[in-house]
């Protein structure tokens, strides 16, 4: 089966935001879509080690190891953007301030549980959750940005997780390398679906039943979204 | 770019309604916003509950909203002195609910960090613990305090950018910066208006993100 | 009897601080032991609403009403001031973090419970209370400052007050214009008294037994302690 | 004037005990004040109790704790890539309490604060509220968080002035001015140190009062 690439997943995330608010980009994948952003949006990114209105990325040998974004990733500051410490950037989140998160997941549910901060199973390894369950319970709108099979082809989107929840009932919205779908009170909604994948195929990897939407979205390979 | 300056203090209070829960900035003068105030009297709103840290004085201050009868209840930490709200208050007119200030400001800060509530020592074994949850944690008893939210802010800043970063001046900072992340709409009256990038962004004191309009005092 | 004047009252208070630590003056006559501190001082006052370090008065024509204390009353800022919002100024309070506070009061009693906000008889006019209970509870030290007696000669230390408590069991030292009594475990005990005043005249005017020290220091008409 | 101005590094770490609880500063190594983690490791304390949000990645950082074998336990967000710790934690040699950050640096305000706890809805429905008491408030279920304080406080700060206030810089300020309320003594490790009067009082993040040592990184 066809998939998007990471690259292209993060620019079709990019092209769903709203033209203006304030998004949180989790760590690792979901960063990415910060550089899909159109020049000229009104988003503001925030990260949860206590900054507003994240810039580019710094060219290569101007990077600050005190200007990182929670990912521990060099970053620079936009015009109008503030730096404020960890209670400050936590209520941000926790309050309700946020418009939308953009989290990585391992599993969501039907019902939009997410897990994302621990398969479980370590191997005795210390397991890390940093801001994971904060941005989940707090952000207004959560989206998900993962795979949608696991590297076994297992489904991802699931009846109920098996992993550990980071949060119950919180995610709205899933955008996976094949699909878009939406969690809804009636259950998934399958919005759109990779060019030359067939819902049949979208749903035999997915672990929970999908509805598809009145009229299904066909996403092409750049990421872009028609119909 | 973000941009929520609005043209006037008639502009900034658009959307206020009767019923609707107020906080306002200030303690004593400094912090409040007395342009917002005289627009509120303008809309003609009335049951309004306040939270402020005073009632207002005898001169143009919050007393403004009492003698135009907009205010069905004040939460409030220290309202003697005011003489239109004192008027009301015997009358039996007007409610207060009376908090302890440091709790009052925390309530107003649990309501905007998305808290459930806090557990306080302040007020044990005194009329401030009555009708309140007591809670064992620790090994200590406390109060647990609510937290306290509005549909709207008005707040009194020195300066704000376009995009509605806002710093303070001196001690009219108080209860202003908690207050602006703990309603619906924030809206905040400044001196003057810079433009993005113009502010420190090590001294901003409430970024932009709680803020949801800023107008110049004119 | 003699007493001593509200300056010399609160000139003794003033003599009476240690050189350093952060201190808050209540609002009232406390506030002029700021008038009695030695030039060369380290304490650093604070105010509630949000300051550190307050320096004098400002000169006449010279107040800015944005720079105010807990009684609303122009300041100054000295060098090494810092202002903050009232969420960090009562985590100052409420924390510990202050040092002493210098309180007025109605009542004190034996062990140390405060009534400073209100009489309970308003004849109707609203109660205010301020930050008198976040002080009385917060500060590591409290001393309270008021005159041994009410107007009507009746006495305001008192086996238990009858006023509505501000907080209990947390005086340490009355400083009154006849007296300084300490709280102790085992009960009052008059450190100090006004010249031309006997201590069976200081415990005739007291609702609570008082022990005289070992050695009873005496305050001159000017607040000056001796012995 | 007070002055809070020590020597160096070692002079900074004075008092630390076996047992002690610590709290430090920093969010990777952004506000990690890395040369009293040196000088603390000079003192050869054991058995403490670390609260930091990281544990260290391979580098010369909290690592350096690790290595040494002065940690009992650590509580903290995000232990992930953290070598030394990792080693002694699947050997059962460190005890590990993993928080939530925003719950971490709460529980840490409210040490700071004396609060004795709060209502967090952060963590409802999963592995992170067991063990802990429920309550509900508004008609809504919260975990009941409990303060964290420690013996010492030790953070990265960017100035300082002599008696004591801080600022800090960019994202390095993060857990700092929580942590630097929360501890029996505060040690801030700053890059400069300046007179008293020459930071702007609107600018200064953590006042003096909560800082009872600083010095300048060599």
């Amino acid at each position: 089966m066809k998939t998007l690439g990471r690259s292209e997943l993060a620019r079709m995330v990019a092209l769903h935001l709203p033209r203006q608010g304030f998004v949180n980009l989790g760590i690792g994948a979901p960063n990415e879509v910060g550089d899909y952003l159109p020049a000229d949006t009104d988003v503001m990114l925030h990260s949860e080690n206590g900054i507003l209105n994240i810039g580019p990325r710094p060219p290569k040998g101007e990077e600050d190891w005190d200007l990182i974004n929670a990912g521990k990733i060099p970053i620079t500051l936009a015009k109008g953007g503030a730096f404020f410490d960890s209670n400050l950037s936590f209520a941000m989140m926790r309050g309700g301030h946020l418009d939308i998160a953009v989290l990585g997941a391992f599993q969501v549910s039907e019902k939009g549980d997410i897990a994302n901060w621990t398969t479980g199973e370590s191997n005795g390894a210390p397991p890390g959750v940093g801001g994971a369950v904060d941005l989940a319970v707090g952000a207004r709108t959560i989206w998900v940005m993962m795979d949608h099979t696991t590297k076994e082809g297992g489904p991802r989107i699931v009846r109920a997780c098996t992993f550990p929840l980071t949060a119950a009932r919180v995610v709205s919205r899933i955008f996976t390398n094949i699909a878009i779908v939406d969690v809804t009170p009636s259950g998934l909604v399958l919005d759109a679906v990779l060019e030359g994948v067939t819902p049949a195929e979208v749903q035999a990897v997915t672990g929970a039943e999908l509805t598809p939407a009145r009229s299904l979205r066909r996403i092409d390979m750049t990421g872009s979204v028609a119909g | 770019m973000r941009n929520v300056v609005v043209k006037d203090a008639t502009a900034a209070v658009a959307g206020l309604k009767d019923g609707h829960t107020v906080m306002i900035g200030g303690f004593g003068n400094a912090g409040l916003p007395l342009a917002t105030l005289r627009a509120i009297v303008e809309t003609g709103v009335r049951d309004l509950t306040l939270i402020s840290n005073n009632a207002g004085t005898v001169e143009d201050d919050l007393t403004l909203l009492f003698r135009a009868r907009m205010v069905r209840k004040i939460i409030c930490s220290y309202p003697r002195g005011a003489k239109a709200f004192t008027d009301q208050y015997r009358k039996g007119e007007v409610e207060l609910e009376l908090v302890p200030q440091g709790t009052f400001i925390e309530r107003i800060r649990a309501g905007g960090a998305g808290l459930g509530g806090f557990l306080s020592p302040v007020g044990l074994g005194t009329d401030f613990e009555t009708g309140k949850e007591k809670i064992t944690a620790g090994g200590r008893e406390y109060i647990l305090e609510l937290p306290l939210r509005a549909d709207f802010t008005f707040v009194k800043g020195k300066l704000a950018d376009t995009v509605g970063n806002v710093t303070y001046n001196m001690t009219a900072r108080n209860h202003c910066p908690a207050m602006a992340t703990a309603a619906e709409t924030t809206v905040v009256e400044v001196d003057r208006i810079v433009e993005a990038g113009a502010l420190d962004p090590e001294s901003i004191v409430t970024p932009c993100i709680f803020v949801d309009r800023v107008f110049a005092r004119a």
